[in-house]
């Protein structure tokens, strides 16, 4: 009997990400107009698309306890990459797209370097990346802005089966990158890095790889992430993608990811806990609340998801107590 | 310009050895044997006051590239930079030291800002006003409740720092009692209050403070601007209670091993809550030297400068994993990232290149602190 | 840093047909030379009690085997050929295999995944791991040592027991020729150390060498063909296991003759109860638990790995909550879930495991020392420490305790040895003068002469007036320093014991009721 | 042992530094202008900070340059380390109207003429050398010809805005100058305007604006506090069938703010219908007169306050009016 009852109360609690997710979405379904229609669930995931790819970078980063603060900085490192193959050398979008990546790559690259090679705390490490790395953005452009052709904008709009781009390409990095980490040697091993470093080093896996690994994924995500947005948005200011290295942990962090390593997926977790910031963002806005007041109740919201996070975490330690007495049963 | 700004980049991103070299060099090497000096250089290398040398050298380099720096006018303003930064930079230490993390001191000195300026304020304008929730209960055109009131200015500074430590307070209790990540709990309150410190005054700045209270910035007892008074006092207070007091222990172990120290009868909970608050406490203050100098409250106040903070300590070798750091080395910490942003304004750097530099400097004197914990754990 | 390379030739000649030898091998940290002129032979099919005092050098020769560490002087030949592993890949390729003391399981995976992180069975030619093999392959390692669970269940689940059990499966997994056992029971229940008792004689007769590592000098000579002595990095003697006795081993390893294993006792019971347990009670760990503990009593609590002991210390003490029961010091209750309430009352509590609940590893001695007491040295309101004073009392306790040291003040607590890290965290305790000390398995994985000294400093404390609840699962240690010996099974009291009907058998009884047979 | 030889170094680093030569007093002939601004992060403050460096030069100043990035305290230490460089003028973009007077009052008593650009002081405490335009008034302007159009319509509209980064005067002005106007014609709308947070950052405008056209289809009144975002408004209307030129019955009336190239094009295609403009280059060139007359005349603490009163350019004036604004002369790279 009771243990019945404990395993129902463990099931509740190991979902609560998912509880609230449907919570928050129902109640401002219920709260806004023309909310819970097909029509905006499209507008939302679409929106979701480009943060959402780059918490996927975030995500992996997470598992091995690291953290990229250099995110926003890479996504407009490779914007600015993409304008000069596309408007100054005027080549194929194609070859923007690579070049977008190839920064992307090689700042990732260059975070993990500093982190495994020089044992730079990552912290630090990527937070010079996103410092001098932006710097170094705005050196090339001047911070003028960047305008991108219409072989670019076009990509926004294309639909395959009635599903836009980039909501499929998100659906294919999160599937992708789901798959990676639950199906593949190197993914498990990832969780095996962020549950015990020392372990790991013992167990002979090629500790510093697995953790630079992470920061490549990052900064591609993050470069791939930005060109999704560039092509909705069609044009990038010197502040594209300031502070949405704070979107994305906190994106990460609501789907259960945790920063202190090993624990986390990028499906559901990642995915829930960025859908789940946009719906109450696009509540927020359809409702038309002040805009004085919008942030402080996003805020709450978070703030309260956290700590039911962090109360169900200590529940399930409680429910998970060694049982001694089943022990042999 | 840009071939100014060449000798003064290398020379701290390959601090360390320039350092040591350097830091020897400009002494005639006949009475010193060879010996001596690479000792010198270790010890430097090793010392408490590396990072404090560093920035004597950083000056010596750049010495003849900007004799402007040794104005005394600008020696005055760096001085006079260090203080608000090292009052927050102290408060961030005590939560790092319990391998926390407080991102929220920003958005707590604007709001403090905001609600001690909105206290004093001795006049506000209806049409910049009038819109704003606090219009008619707490503003008005004669402005705020304490305004001209005897004891008006002490008692808003008071109010400031209650609420301030409340913030901190908050931030203590989700970390330490709900056991949510440092990290994410202070990085939602950060949004939170600086959302509401834009919502109280409806992002207008808040003018025409008192005298009484523009003093607390820019004034001076006798010979001694306040700023500095203040800044020196909260570094020796925060020195004698992390070095000499029970709490200060106690903080160190928490830090270093938290189950360890609760099984060992140390309240853990409440020392980790006691550092969010010392940090809140600490950023209400810093909050007051700003807004004083800048003679309003303002609700963006500090808005970018998470990064200077927790720079400033973790140059200085504050660990981010606990249980390391000291109030001197935040001070050293703080003394380099002034003398950092005030030469780099000196220098006629394109603007795009400073942040460059500036990333760079903390890149290099973060290796430099990996370099030395490696050569201390050799010596061991 | 120069290393102090002895230069001296193999004092052993090649002996062919071994399985792997040791000869002449030297190594020094910083100049100070940890193993001088090791010589060992190992011969195949066949297991060698390797034993000595923590810094003997048991580890370190362990580790220049497998890879770890590499020789200054000396060479090892496996099989007769010369035998120099770069790292521990090489030592794994070579077919030797090592249960480390610490466990390196990752608890966030499952069973299967931890057996095969190194090399995931994958399909076909795809990256894509296979886990139906995995499983089945799994399963069979289990099998072979008799474990019962499921391949997919997360490590976090498991009992230490069990994880040992894991760990010794995935080296078997790679089926090595030479296999090390560096202290596999530590985590182990009576049962479970039985099996693996068993698993170890197959392995031999199978024609696998086995070095078995262990401070349970009665499971060495119970095990072992031949024994090893190592005292300060060199070999003290090696021979038939026959010829080494335990009071052999334990005279060879200490360097002089203890006239005993245990100090003569000093203590008695007196009228005066100190703590007093009714109806302690949690769902699923213990229940109703009564016990007392007198003045000047050494009370033991025998019980087996995961009987539930070292969660009633915990509530006992207030680190864990409990539901029901109550927990009275002197005449006064003490409020569950409180350790701090339980410390100001004079209670005390010398945890099981020093590293993650005993010690701040990389602070100094004397701050660790200091740590419990520490508000004693307080002033009232200020919080201001008088430093002199708590140096001076912590230095003293130190000295009392006999912790070797360089200096007290400086050296941080992780640079001691097992042995003088636990007298740390006993003095740290003594430091608060309890009247009521929880003790729970003291002398784990410390030397003998160790061991000695923290019988002596509880029989004193106990000499002195202070009640003694004494946790451990070396019953020889409770028989000899227990006035009273009562006996967990499955979070129940289920035998009690006086002085004077103590006998090994009625207790381990006990212990092992509902048919567990006891390890032989 | 330690201390002592940071002590040593620090004389000798003292020593050092006083022995050194000072080039920078005898050294430039040529008179210095430091120019200090809050960001380059919009067309618009790059295009003003270029015009004003440019004109400064032509004339043969040597400028100093010092970019803030929005931060007032930065702007304050900036400031003040310029001073210190004894140079001949100063002229801020300041982050604030409250910051100009504060930084306004250490260039007065430091003797140095001082110019402020754009943003009005918020008092007269200081006294400095003033260019503003008004965002509030110039908003209005654009919004009030938007709401002609809507007249015309013969309808009831709903209006919506993009607000900027609430921390930002800027914005904050815009937004006020927009609700000025929904006040002026309270029986023109629908319903309360519908505000759409920015935060000066396209991609929430967009998944705002996106949020809100879909819980409100039939926004037809957009104003953005800034041109910048039209590519993003393009973005989301496009694919609706509400991009279309004005006229059109799907037309959703269009106003912005700043004046940049991309507003010049679209009002010329006839996409967009008003934007307010400041004019640009005009204000450039009466700030660097002002502060090259007072530095020749050697005044110390000039004052004169100048306004651009800005305007809207419209569907209506395009021609006559379309090259006082900054953009539309980028545009034809005037």
């Amino acid at each position: 009997m009771r243990a019945i009852e404990t395993r129902f109360f463990r099931a509740l609690l190991k979902n609560t990400t998912f509880i609230l997710f449907v919570v928050v979405f129902v109640v401002f379904g219920l709260l806004a107009r023309n909310f819970l229609t097909l029509g905006n669930l499209q507008v939302i995931l679409s929106n979701s698309s480009y943060i959402g790819i780059i918490t996927v970078g975030m995500t992996f980063v997470l598992l091995v306890g690291g953290i990229d603060l250099s995110v926003g900085s890479i996504m407009y490192l490779s914007a600015v990459a993409t304008s000069v193959v596309v408007n100054d050398l005027e080549l194929s979008p194609w070859l923007g797209v690579v070049a977008c990546l190839a920064v992307g790559l090689a700042f990732g690259a260059f975070n993990a370097f500093a982190v495994t090679k020089l044992g730079i705390v990552p912290f630090i490490a990527t937070l010079v990346t996103m410092i001098a790395g932006r710097g170094l953005g705005l050196l090339v452009t001047q911070s003028v802005q960047l305008d991108f052709p219409d072989s670019i904008t076009l990509l926004a709009t294309v639909r395959l089966g009635g599903v836009q781009l980039n909501i499929l390409i998100y659906a294919l990095v999160v599937g992708l990158a789901a798959l990676f980490l639950a199906w593949t040697p190197w993914g498990r091993r990832l969780y095996a890095a962020g549950n015990d470093l020392e372990a790991a080093r013992k167990a002979g896996l090629k500790v510093a790889r697995i953790i630079g690994s992470t920061y490549v994924v990052s900064g591609i995500c993050a470069a791939l992430g930005g060109f999704v947005s560039i092509a909705q948005i069609g044009r990038v200011p010197a502040s594209f993608g300031r502070n949405s290295e704070f979107d994305a942990i906190a994106a990460a962090v609501l789907g259960g990811v945790s920063l202190f390593g090993g624990v986390g997926t990028v499906f559901p977790g990642a995915l829930l806990g960025t859908v789940m910031i946009r719906v109450i963002q696009a509540g927020l806005v359809a409702k038309n609340v002040d805009i004085y007041i919008q942030p402080i109740i996003m805020g709450a919201i978070i703030f309260f998801a956290v700590l039911l996070d962090a109360l169900r975490n200590l529940q399930l330690k409680k429910l998970g107590r060694r049982n001694i007495m089943k022990l042999e049963a | 310009m840009s071939t100014e700004s060449r000798p003064a980049e290398p020379g701290d991103a390959r601090g360390p050895h320039a350092g040591s070299d350097a830091l020897v060099g400009h002494r005639p090497a006949a009475w010193w044997s060879r010996a001596r000096l690479m000792k010198l250089g270790r010890t430097a290398l090793l010392s408490e006051y590396f990072v404090l040398y560093l920035s004597f050298l950083y000056m010596l380099v750049l010495g003849p590239f900007l004799p402007q720096l040794f104005a005394t006018q600008n020696l005055a303003d760096m001085v006079s930079n260090i203080w608000p930064l090292l009052v927050v930079a102290i408060g961030q230490n005590f939560v790092l030291i319990t391998a926390g993390i407080d991102l929220s001191q920003t958005s707590n000195m604007a709001l403090t800002s905001v609600i001690g300026a909105v206290l004093v304020v001795t006049a506000c304008d209806p049409v910049l006003f009038s819109k704003c929730p606090l219009w008619g209960t707490l503003l008005t055109e004669h402005g705020g409740p304490l305004a001209g009131m005897a004891l008006g200015v002490p008692i808003a500074v008071l109010t400031m720092l209650v609420i301030g430590s409340l913030i901190g307070w908050i931030n203590g209790v989700a970390v330490a009692r709900f056991k949510m990540p440092a990290f994410m709990v202070t990085l939602v309150s950060m949004m939170f209050f600086s959302a509401v410190a834009i919502y109280l005054p409806k992002s207008e700045n808040i003018q025409n403070l008192p005298h009484a209270f523009v003093v607390l910035g820019k004034g001076s007892i006798g010979p001694v601007p306040i700023p500095l008074l203040v800044g020196v006092g909260v570094a020796i207070g925060a020195h004698l209670l992390l070095s000499r007091t029970l709490f200060g222990r106690r903080l160190y172990a928490v830090g270093t091993n938290p189950v360890a120290s609760t099984i060992s009868g140390i309240p853990t909970a409440r020392i980790i809550t006691q550092a969010y608050v010392l940090a809140g406490f600490c950023a209400a203050l810093a909050s007051v030297l700003y807004s004083a100098r800048l003679e309003m409250g303002r609700p963006t106040l500090a808005r970018t400068q998470f990064i200077d903070i927790v720079g400033a300590n973790v140059i200085a070798g504050v660990s981010l994993s606990g249980g390391k750091g000291k109030i001197t080395w935040t001070a050293f910490g703080v003394i380099f990232f002034v003398l950092l942003a005030n030469t780099l304004n000196l220098l006629d750097l394109p603007f795009y290149t400073i942040d460059i530099v500036k990333g760079l400097v903390i890149f290099g004197a973060a290796f430099l602190d990996v370099m030395r914990t490696r050569a201390a754990a050799q010596s061991h | 840093m120069d290393v102090g390379v002895d230069q001296k030739k193999p004092s052993l000649e090649v002996a062919d047909g071994a399985a792997f030898q040791f000869l002449g091998v030297g190594k020094s940290f910083f100049g100070v030379p940890v193993l001088k002129d090791v010589s060992l032979t190992l011969k195949p099919g066949s297991v060698l009690g390797l034993v000595g005092e923590n810094g003997a050098g048991k580890s370190t020769l362990m580790n220049v085997m497998g890879g770890v560490l590499r020789p200054d002087a000396g060479r090892m030949l496996l099989r007769g050929a010369p035998y120099a592993p770069q790292g521990p890949g090489d030592a794994r390729a070579a077919g030797i295999g090592f249960i480390h003391q610490e466990l390196n399981l990752f608890t966030n995976l499952s069973v299967a995944e931890n057996m095969f992180i190194e090399s995931f069975p994958t399909l076909g030619r795809t990256p894509a791991i296979d886990r139906r093999r995995m499983a089945e392959r799994t399963r069979e390692h289990l099998s072979q040592i008799g474990l019962e669970i499921s391949p997919g269940a997360l490590v976090e689940t498991l009992s230490p027991g069990e994880r040992q059990l894991v760990e010794i499966a995935k080296v078997l997994a790679m089926q090595p020729r030479i296999f090390i056992f560096d202290e596999p029971t530590t985590s182990l229940t009576a049962k479970e150390t039985g099996l693996l008792f068993e698993i170890i004689r197959k392995l031999r007769t199978r024609g696998t060498s086995i070095i078995y590592i262990s401070h349970i000098l009665g499971h060495v000579a119970e095990l072992a063909d031949e024994v090893a002595v190592l005292r300060n990095g060199e070999v003290v003697t090696t021979g038939p296991a026959l010829e080494h006795p335990v009071p052999r081993m334990i005279s060879c390893m200490v360097g002089r003759d203890l006239k005993s294993f245990f100090p003569p006792k000093v203590s008695r019971p007196e009228e005066e109860v100190l703590l007093r347990i009714d109806g302690l009670s949690q769902p699923g760990i213990v229940r109703d638990i009564d016990l007392t503990v007198h003045k000047g009593e050494i009370v033991g609590l025998f019980g087996l790995m995961g009987s539930g002991r070292t969660e009633l210390a915990r509530m006992i003490f207030g680190v864990d909550r409990y539901e029901r029961g109550t927990v009275r010091l002197g005449d006064g209750l003490l409020p569950p879930g409180n350790p701090r309430v339980a410390i100001e009352r004079g209670m005390a509590f010398v945890t099981e495991n020093r590293r993650e609940e005993g010690l701040l590893m990389s602070v100094s001695i004397a701050d660790n020392i200091g740590l419990v007491a520490l508000p004693e040295f307080a002033r009232a309101i200020t919080g201001h420490l008088r430093r002199r004073r708590l140096q001076a009392a912590t230095e003293q306790k130190a000295q009392e305790l006999r912790i070797k040291a360089t200096s007290y003040q400086e050296q941080p607590v992780k640079s001691l040895s097992g042995g003088n890290q636990q007298k740390v965290v006993v003095a740290k305790w003594l430091l608060a003068a309890p009247r009521i000390l929880l003790v729970d398995e003291p002398t784990r994985g410390i030397d003998v002469g160790a061991k000695y000294d923290v019988y002596t400093i509880i029989g004193e404390l106990a000499r002195q007036g202070s009640g003694v609840l004494y946790i451990s699962s070396e019953l020889e240690e409770l028989l000899a320093l227990a006035d009273r010996i009562l006996v967990v099974n499955r979070g129940e009291l289920v035998g009690q014991f006086e002085r004077s009907e103590f006998a090994e058998e009625r207790v381990m009884r006990a212990a092992f009721r509902q048919g567990e047979e006891v390890p032989t | 042992m330690k201390f002592r030889i940071s002590l040593l170094v620090a004389a000798g680093l003292l020593v050092g530094a006083l022995t050194l030569p000072r080039p920078a007093q005898a050294a430039n002939k040529k008179l210095t202008i430091a120019f200090s601004f809050q960001d380059l992060e919009t067309e618009f403050w790059v295009a003003g900070h270029k015009a004003i460096a440019e004109t400064l030069a032509k004339r043969g100043f040597k400028v100093i340059e010092k970019n803030c990035s929005k931060d007032a305290n930065l702007q304050l230490e900036q400031v003040k380390g310029l001073l210190t460089q004894n140079v001949d003028g100063v002229i801020i973009i300041p982050v604030d109207g409250e910051l100009a007077v504060t930084i306004g009052k250490l260039a007065n008593q430091a003797q140095i003429p001082y110019g402020v650009f754009n943003r009005p002081p918020s008092n007269k405490d200081a006294k400095a050398l003033v260019v503003v335009a008004d965002n509030r008034k110039i908003a209005a302007d654009a919004v009030d010809y938007m709401a002609q159009q809507a007249k015309k319509l013969g309808r009831k509209v709903t209006p919506a805005i993009m607000v900027g980064d609430l921390g930002d005067p800027n914005a904050v002005g815009r937004r006020q100058g927009f609700y000025d106007i929904i006040e002026k014609y309270p029986d023109l709308w629908t319903g309360k305007p519908i505000e759409i947070p920015t935060k000066w950052d396209a991609n929430v405008g967009l998944q705002n604006l996106q949020s809100a056209v879909q819980a409100n289809p039939n926004i037809d009144f957009l104003f953005t506090s800034s041109d910048f975002l039209f590519p993003v408004i393009k973005s989301v209307l496009a694919p609706l069938g509400k991009w279309e030129k004005s006229g059109s019955k799907e037309h959703v009336i269009l106003g912005g703010l700043d004046g940049d190239k991309t507003a010049c094009g679209l009002i010329r295609d006839g996409y967009l219908d008003s934007t307010g403009v400041q004019n640009l280059f005009a204000e450039a060139e009466m700030i660097t007169d002002a502060i090259t007359a007072s530095v020749s005349a050697s005044e110390k603490t000039p004052e004169k306050w100048m306004d651009d009163h800005g305007f809207a350019l419209t569907q209506a004036n395009f021609k006559q009016r379309h090259l006082d604004m900054w953009g539309c002369r980028l545009l034809e790279g005037k």
